[in-house]
């Protein structure tokens, strides 16, 4: 740590209030261009927002417990972990986080905190949908993993770091310095990943709301509600950030932050308007089959030849 | 003490051993908050208004071209939601049979407040077609609180997008308040419904 | 020095006197007979201290001239000691018989007294003739002897004994005759003196006719039915002295005729003995009735002892001939005397036709008696055949006669696995209602086990290099056993407390690597131990084995020779079968387990002697300088160690012998003596280094199955429904990721596995003590008969949250510094599809997890467990220590990982910095405090914007759910528990199908068709049986090449 | 389809039969006839599918008259069996061993006709009215719309005309009355 904890606290807070916004402002533009597409106006690209406030401004809610209270609180706190270990804007000392505390692994184990807190609370509200939603997506994340962590061991091999700055260091000067284009077997896998990890079409058998209405959160609202979306944004943002840096240089400012994140989610979208809903154990077999088989090749590739 | 007695539900619906399962607290009416908030919180509340997606009678089948890219609801912040709990909005699709009564009066106090009702089509109003039906409701009002009645039969989607659009007015200037109604006159309420639900085997009151 | 002669003397004086006196009333009688029987034996004592003190051997010849014109006695060591036991042994027999003698005819008693005196002589005799005489006298007394019981099928079983007998001194005497025709002599010690006359044409002959006589009363497989008949049909105390004493004079016949023997003859007649020590083991597998199967058992150690008797030939120099004779031959001999006397003594106590029936109806003492005859045939320490098995296959490694090891370990593995299959069964009988023994039946198999008890430090010949502490073990289970009187809390706390003294003990013994494995062993015991103490209930036996356990688990690690290694070893394995054999159905998986670990045991054991054999040492160290035997020693070490580990392939003893241990034993298996695995590759590793099989470096083939290990363990957790059997394969999972790391042979590894093996300790004493609180609870293991139970237990909630954070590797929790250090090595070395595979498995590992703290605490909660409590303390408290363990660590990973480091930098140079509370290695950092910090930061603000509005929460109960508007029916149907991940079944279930299981069964299941096969050549047909003799003799003749 | 109504006249001693039209004919049987007729009907017949079972209640004449409609496949023709139950207390022989959906049917009838199936499956459960307390309603004495104005809240001001009157006098009012 260079400066005092008061000020990293402060910068900390304003990345991560940048990032939130940001994240849910992206959502609402996606919900837009889907709807430009259907040919309707759709909602305003700032709903999300309104939807949150709207939430947070329910009168009444109810607890089924302890764990039930602490579900979302887990959720945001690895939302925000998961975001504040990630150097957000390569070389920025407000948006650098707290990239100091770990690396690389850190950061795909602390994705993990969040899902596992939001599973027992959504375990503990008694509903089974709930245990059935997060049955599902623990097994479809145990799936995706597999050729996410194949890439990361790829370009870790590649870079020969698990510094995530550094990795974004040596992707610096010029376009083509990107992993994805020196190292495209891996960004592939991982970008295929990456749907899962959205869990958008066709990997939505999380909160598939036509079989269970709507997973995992069935039981939660007003604040908790409010809470997970806040969450829904900044994690989305998380998410990004981190491919933003490993695959697609990093950024160094502000504005190409938002075109990089804007680009990586867009493909998420794209997919996930053309294509139908897998079922579970048809989501589990496709990550297991062609990206885990590229995964490997990536790291043969790296590692080996 | 005594007056926490009073507060206590007696779930007379129950068996003995199934009355732990379930709370047995009564409804709260609430104060909004002060007046700049409140106002500004209507504004949110009124621009997200999450549907309850439950097809209670024919009139569903009108809900669902409000999602069609020609009447497109997201516009106005409308958004179906699959579980009560996180919806805001209950449209009670046309007749009621008892049956499906039960269940709507289970839903509603299932969703958390502020909660609104519309009500579509003649038969809420006064039965319709049905009016005369040994098994189909008359008047809704005598079982929920209803915020917004949409005649017709069946109102056409525009017709719902005007209530919607009226509705959203009202909760602007902060005319309706549904879930205070509802449980200022819940005794009331619960007699007329368990009136007509003679195997009443849910608590007095669905948190 | 008294005369041997008056032995004949006394016998037949008291023979003949019997008839005569027995007018004055049958007690007078017996009185005599007792007491000539104590005189005889009393002779042979004084012999046998006098050879003690160093006299001389005294040869006694009759008629007061020398051979050839008179018969020659000896009185030897060797005699004097084999006499003293075949005394010892008709005397308890005896008195075991008295019942019988009591109501039969009184010539009971005078054949009893020929018979003893007919085997000393067969031991005294150096005059072939006179051998021939005493044969007859032996078998005939013995075949009227066998009818005594007067019913069909003994008088049948004595008539088939005669005709084998008929046979056999019927060549006998044509040897005799011939022998007596080329060499004009019939003393021993001339013969052997002008033995190149015998190695002429005709004297093979003769010396091959003498043989097979002796061969034959030796009973070799398979022309040995009649034999077997008489063990079953005869009254038991008979067929205890034909199994004892009787053998035990042949034996010595046999072992006099050896000198005579060509060399050339020797390789086949050891490979008879084998093959009778295999096959007749083996045919005992499939075997239901008692005593049929101690027939078995005992056909089997003669095979085994003629052999040994044979291959000490062969041990060159004469100094460890002797050697190995009084260590292999008389530890081998008194062991199987005196055991299997004793069990034929008891299967006429318990008096029970097949095996399986067998009850001790609450007699602890004859408990006692059957576990320690069983265990000394089966060889376990400390009783001689432990020992003999020891010295004997260190001894052929040496005199590099490997081949022999063979079937030496096939036959005693099959011999195990009987004797063991019955002692579980007969342990886990319902005890039926008391019956009255009579005192002076339990009497001489009492004796026998004392001696084989008190007798076996004569029998341990490296003993003298040996530290006593290794004994320790013993001796505290022997101290907690007397004090049984003690309330059972007060015995464990007595328990605990010696544990603590020898962990003081043996602390400045340990350093480095060594320390870590002591404070896990010792500190986790006692942590782990308190929760034993929560029941009051009398526990037969439990703090016995349960500090045996742990103190032998402490012990392997210090141990600095081989010897006291393997001996640790073996204590731990009786140790730990036993536990497991008290849980409530612990017989199957008891017996699995100790199958597998007898088999690893014997690999190991291999593995010692050839480096014993390469080194002449015992020491460890020298197994570094191995070169010849290293790869396959390396081999056998590490298949023992995998074996032990439960590694992929050899794990089905696993899941069994956790689950169905007593719910208090399993965290100490699953937390520590799995570990000691771990300690075995860091021996194995830190003194043999990295070696290379034609292409294979080794150590990347165990990388390989380490990494397996952990991904199927996972997968295969994930789809349990019993919990414990879930637990038991995450065990089996973790073990592999730790495998896959100390296989790595650096520096980072090592501190991966370290690391790993003191949090795995933590939190699986965790997981597996609340699984233990909650079972003790709501009586049940199946995890969809639970649910809901975080508001009942909520301490036990919060241990298994921590224990699966930190097991799942989720930062903050110390579980993630093992991922971090796992990939980061994996990476370093190169490993980089083990590490994506890893990886995998750790994701999988989340399924279970979620699938255990879900379908136990959260969802729905039954009706039938409304009313249930927290876990009692005695559970809570360990986890609790645990718990502070495990969130001390992941504040500041330094007090744990330091420490490592330095004890494995003495191994590997290190390549780890340290940066205030941050690891930093070549690839990446880590700083565990900083990251618990941040943590708590981002946890605490929602939660406080929550509990700024908490005052509008409701809280409602649990069937306040949506249920698309309808109410739940009742909370079974509502919990959704059972067959959790059913799609992922659906998509990769087809990888866990039971081939493995399968394959193992399988191979029983071929032992046993193959043991019924063979046992179809016993007819039970007189004639048959002939034949068979004949037939054996035919070929024995081609094959010895008799020309 | 004739040489089938023939077997059936003679076998089960049958009433005369009356046909609508050509491909559908019913004919009303003795109660305890019933199911051995459908037997035949379904596994000799080829009379495979049961439509529905229905029920007209007669007061006039205290019956119940039940009406099994079976389907031929083959020949597209229909048979519908009547029976008459005594109205005071109708009970059947159940058929639900023939077609599995039967039992629905027959607790559709239990609840709105009150007519008992004995050892039919689930049949005194709830079907569409729970926890009905009144007179079956399908029975013609049962009078809805009194049920109704006692039950629900009728909402005042609420008027009905005969239709036929009603569009008269809007579309073709009376030209006398327009004088």
């Amino acid at each position: 740590m260079e400066h005092g904890l008061l000020i990293s606290i402060i910068y900390a807070f304003i990345s991560l209030s940048v990032a939130t916004i940001w994240g849910l402002l992206l959502g609402g533009i996606m919900m837009k261009v889907v709807a430009r597409a259907h040919g309707r106006f759709g909602p305003p690209f700032w709903q999300p927002i309104i939807d949150i406030i709207k939430n947070n401004a329910r009168r009444t809610s109810i607890s089924h417990g302890i764990m039930y209270f602490l579900g979302p609180v887990f959720r945001i706190a690895g939302g925000m972990g998961t975001f504040l270990f990630i150097p957000f804007i390569y070389g920025s000392m407000v948006f650098g986080n707290f990239s100091f505390a770990g690396d690389l692994f850190l950061v795909m184990y602390f994705i993990f905190f969040g899902q596992l807190g939001m599973a027992l609370g959504a375990g503990e509200s008694g509903h089974p949908y709930s245990a059935i939603g997060v049955a599902r997506g623990l097994s479809q994340m145990t799936a995706f993993e597999l050729p996410f962590a194949l890439s990361i061991i790829s370009i870790v091999i590649q870079y020969g770091t698990l510094n995530i700055t550094s990795i974004v260091a040596a992707q610096q000067g010029g376009i083509l310095h990107w992993t994805l284009f020196t190292n495209p077997l891996a960004t592939i896998a991982a970008l295929i990943a990456l749907q899962g990890m959205n869990m958008h079409n066709p990997f939505s058998i999380v909160i598939a709301p036509q079989e269970i209405p709507i997973g995992p959160p069935t039981e939660y609202h007003s604040n908790f509600l409010g809470l997970l979306q806040t969450n829904r944004g900044l994690f989305n943002i998380a998410k990004l950030a981190l491919f933003m840096n490993l695959y697609f240089g990093g950024a160094t400012n502000l504005f190409s932050m938002l075109i990089k994140t804007f680009g990586i989610y867009m493909i998420t979208v794209i997919v996930g308007a053309s294509f139908p809903r897998f079922r579970t154990e048809q989501s589990i077999r496709f990550f297991l089959g062609v990206p885990t088989v590229i995964g490997i090749l990536a790291v043969l590739v790296t590692g080996y030849f | 003490m005594e007056n926490k007695d009073k507060m206590k539900l007696a779930n007379d619906g129950l068996p003995e051993h199934e009355k732990p399962l379930f709370c047995d607290a009564r409804p709260q009416t609430y104060k909004p908050l002060g007046k700049y908030v409140e106002k500004f919180l209507n504004w949110a509340r009124a621009n997200s208004l999450w549907i309850l997606g439950y097809g209670t009678g024919c009139g569903a089948i009108e809900l669902r071209p409000l999602m069609t890219a020609r009447f497109d609801m997201f516009r106005w912040g409308l958004a179906p939601r699959p579980t009560p709990r996180q919806a805001g909005v209950f449209v009670i699709g046309g007749y009621m049979s008892v049956k499906t009564l039960k269940r709507v009066i289970r839903s509603y106090e299932q969703m958390q407040g502020p909660k609104f009702v519309i009500a579509l089509g003649s038969c809420t109003i006064n039965g319709g077609m049905y009016w005369d039906s040994y098994n189909t409701i008359n008047r809704l009002d005598h079982y929920l609180p209803v915020d917004i009645y949409i005649t017709g039969c069946m109102p056409r989607p525009e017709a719902l997008i005007a209530g919607f659009n009226k509705l959203k007015a009202m909760i602007k200037a902060q005319q309706t308040d549904g879930q205070n109604e509802y449980a200022r006159n819940f005794d009331w309420y619960k007699a007329n419904q368990k009136k007509i639900v003679k195997d009443w085997n849910m608590p007095d009151y669905n948190w | 020095m008294v005369n041997p002669i008056y032995i004949f003397v006394i016998a037949l004086f008291s023979a003949f006197l019997l008839p005569v006196i027995d007018k004055l009333g049958r007690k007078v009688t017996l009185g005599v007979f007792y007491l000539s029987l104590t005189a005889i034996f009393a002779v042979t004592l004084l012999w046998f201290r006098a050879f003690g003190e160093g006299a001389l051997i005294e040869n006694i010849f009759t008629a007061g001239s020398l051979p050839p014109f008179s018969i020659n006695l000896r009185m030897g060591t060797i005699e004097a000691f084999i006499m003293l036991f075949v005394n010892f042994g008709a005397l308890l027999g005896a008195i075991y018989l008295y019942g019988k003698l009591l109501e039969n005819k009184v010539y009971a008693l005078m054949l009893f007294l020929t018979l003893i005196m007919g085997v000393n002589g067969l031991i005294m005799t150096r005059d072939i003739f006179n051998i021939f005489v005493f044969l007859e006298i032996t078998s005939i007394s013995l075949y009227a002897l066998i009818g005594i019981k007067q019913d069909a099928r003994s008088l049948g079983a004595g008539f088939k004994y005669i005709i084998a007998g008929g046979l056999a001194s019927a060549f006998l005497l044509l040897g005799i005759i011939y022998v007596y025709r080329i060499t004009g002599n019939l003393n021993l010690d001339l013969i052997i003196s002008e033995n190149p006359l015998l190695l002429s044409k005709g004297g093979l002959i003769a010396l091959f006719l003498v043989v097979v006589a002796f061969l034959i009363e030796l009973k070799p497989w398979p022309a040995n039915g009649w034999a077997l008949d008489v063990y079953e049909a005869a009254e038991p105390g008979i067929s205890a002295m034909v199994a004892s004493l009787v053998a035990a004079g042949m034996v010595f016949v046999f072992y006099k005729f050896i000198p005579l023997l060509p060399h050339s003859w020797h390789g086949m007649l050891i490979l008879f003995g084998m093959l009778t020590f295999v096959f007749s083991n083996l045919t005992g597998l499939k075997q239901k009735n008692a005593r049929r199967l101690l027939g078995y058992s005992s056909i089997a150690q003669m095979g085994l002892l003629m052999a040994v008797l044979l291959l000490v030939r062969r041990f060159n120099d004469a100094m460890d001939i002797r050697y190995a004779l009084s260590d292999i031959a008389a530890a081998l001999f008194v062991n199987h005397f005196l055991a299997k006397a004793g069990l034929f003594w008891l299967s006429g106590i318990i008096n029970k036709e097949k095996a399986r029936d067998w009850s001790f109806n609450k007699q602890p003492v004859l408990v006692l008696l059957f576990a320690v005859f069983i265990f000394a045939l089966v060889g376990l320490p400390p009783f001689p055949g432990f020992w003999a098995k020891w010295t004997l296959i260190t001894k052929l490694a040496q005199y590099n006669m490997i081949g022999w090891i063979v079937p030496i370990i096939i036959g005693s593995l099959l011999e195990a696995a009987y004797l063991l299959r019955w002692f579980g069964a007969t342990i886990k009988r319902e005890q039926t209602e008391q019956v009255i023994i009579p005192r002076y039946k339990i009497l001489p198999p009492l004796l026998a086990a004392i001696v084989l008890v008190i007798i076996f430090p004569s029998f341990a010949p490296y003993m003298t290099g040996m530290k006593t502490m290794f004994f320790f073990p013993l001796l505290a289970a022997a101290v907690l056993w007397l004090l049984d009187v003690m309330p059972e809390r007060m015995r464990g706390m007595v328990m605990i407390l010696i544990l603590a003294a020898f962990g003081w003990y043996i602390y400045p013994l340990a350093k480095g690597i060594v320390l870590i494995f002591e404070f896990m062993f010792i500190a986790g015991g006692i942590v782990i131990s308190l929760a034993s103490l929560n029941s009051a209930r009398p526990k037969q036996g439990y703090w016995e084995f349960l500090v045996m356990l742990i103190m032998s688990l402490a012990l392997i690690p210090l141990a600095k020779s081989s010897m006291e290694f393997f001996l640790a070893w073996e204590f731990m394995t009786v140790s730990s079968w036993l536990l497991i054999l008290r849980g409530k159905n612990g017989e199957k998986p008891a017996l699995t387990y100790i199958m597998f670990s007898l088999g690893a045991a014997l690999l190991i054991l291999t593995a010692f002697a050839l480096s014993f054999a390469e080194t002449g040492e015992l020491g460890l160290v020298l197994l570094s300088n191995l070169n010849i035997y290293a790869i396959p020693v390396y081999i056998l070490l590490a298949l023992g160690f995998l074996v032990k580990a439960a590694a992929m392939g050899v794990h089905i003893w696993l899941p069994g012998a956790y689950s169905e241990a007593e719910d208090e034993v399993t965290p100490i298996f699953a937390g520590m003596m799995s570990k000691i695995s771990l300690w075995g590759f860091i021996l194995l590793f830190g003194y043999m280094g990295n070696k290379v099989l034609g292409i294979f470096e080794l150590p990347v083939l165990l990388g390989w199955i380490g990494v397996f290990t952990a991904f199927f363990g996972a997968l295969m957790a994930v789809f349990q429904e019993d919990i414990k059997y879930l637990l038991a394969y995450s065990s089996m999972s973790q073990l592999g990721y730790m495998i896959l790391s100390v296989s790595l042979l650096s520096h980072l590894g090592w501190t991966t596995a370290l690391y790993m093996s003191v949090t795995h300790l933590f939190f699986k004493g965790m997981l597996f003590l609340a699984v233990a609180g909650i079972v003790s609870r709501i009586g049940t293991t199946k995890m969809y008969e639970m649910g809901g139970l975080i508001k009942k237990m909520p301490a036990s909630f919060i241990s298994v949250l921590i224990a699966i954070i930190a097991v799942s590797g989720v930062p903050p929790l110390s579980g993630f510094g093992g991922k971090w250090l796992l990939y980061t090595a994996l990476i370093e070395k190169g490993w980089y599809l083990q590490a994506g595979l890893s990886f995998f498995a750790g994701a999988i590992a989340f399924l279970y997890l979620f699938r255990l703290i879900h379908t136990i605490f959260l969802g729905q909660l039954k009706a039938r467990f409304r009313e249930v409590k927290e876990a009692s303390l005695w559970y809570i408290v360990p986890q609790f220590i645990f718990v502070g363990a495990i969130m001390a660590i992941s504040m500041f990973p330094n007090l744990i990982l330091k420490p490592i480091m330095a004890a494995v930098e003495t191994q590997f140079p290190s390549h780890v910095n340290w940066d205030g509370y941050t690891v930093i290695t070549a690839l990446g950092y880590w700083n565990g405090n900083a990251v618990m910090m941040i943590t708590m930061g981002v946890f605490m603000v929602p939660l406080i914007w929550l509990l700024v509005r908490v005052n509008m929460v409701q809280k409602v109960e649990q069937f306040n759910i949506v249920y698309a508007a309808e109410r739940p029916d009742r909370p079974e149907t509502t919990h959704f528990a059972y067959n959790f991940f059913a799609h992922y079944q659906k998509a990769i279930g087809f990888l866990v199908k039971e081939q493995i299981t399968n394959f193992w069964n399988s191979v029983s299941e071929w032992f046993h068709s193959l043991s019924a096969t063979f046992r179809h050549i016993y007819t039970g047909n007189g004639q048959t049986y002939a034949l068979h003799i004949i037939i054996y003799i035919v070929v024995l003749y081609s094959l010895l090449g008799v020309k | 389809m004739k040489e089938f109504i023939e077997k059936l006249i003679d076998k089960y001693a049958i009433k005369p039969m009356h046909s609508r039209h050509a491909n559908q004919v019913f004919l009303t049987i003795k109660q305890d006839r019933l199911p051995d007729a459908l037997t035949w009907l379904r596994d000799f017949a080829g009379y495979t599918h049961l439509a529905f079972i229905t029920a007209v209640d007669y007061p006039e004449i205290e019956k119940i008259q039940l009406t099994y409609m079976v389907h031929n496949y083959q020949e597209n023709t229909d048979i519908g069996l009547r029976v008459l139950l005594d109205r005071r207390q109708p009970e059947m022989i159940s058929v639900h061993h023939l077609w599995q959906h039967v039992a629905t049917y027959q607790r559709e009838l239990h609840e709105m006709f009150g007519i008992d199936f004995p050892g039919s499956p689930r049949l005194k459960e709830n079907f569409a009215l729970e926890g009905w307390q009144d007179v079956p309603p399908m029975r013609r004495d049962f009078d809805t719309k009194e049920y109704a104005e006692k039950t629900y809240f009728p909402r005042p001001g609420r008027e009905t005309h005969d239709p036929r009157e009603y569009m008269k006098q809007k579309l073709y009012p009376d030209p006398k009355e327009e004088k």
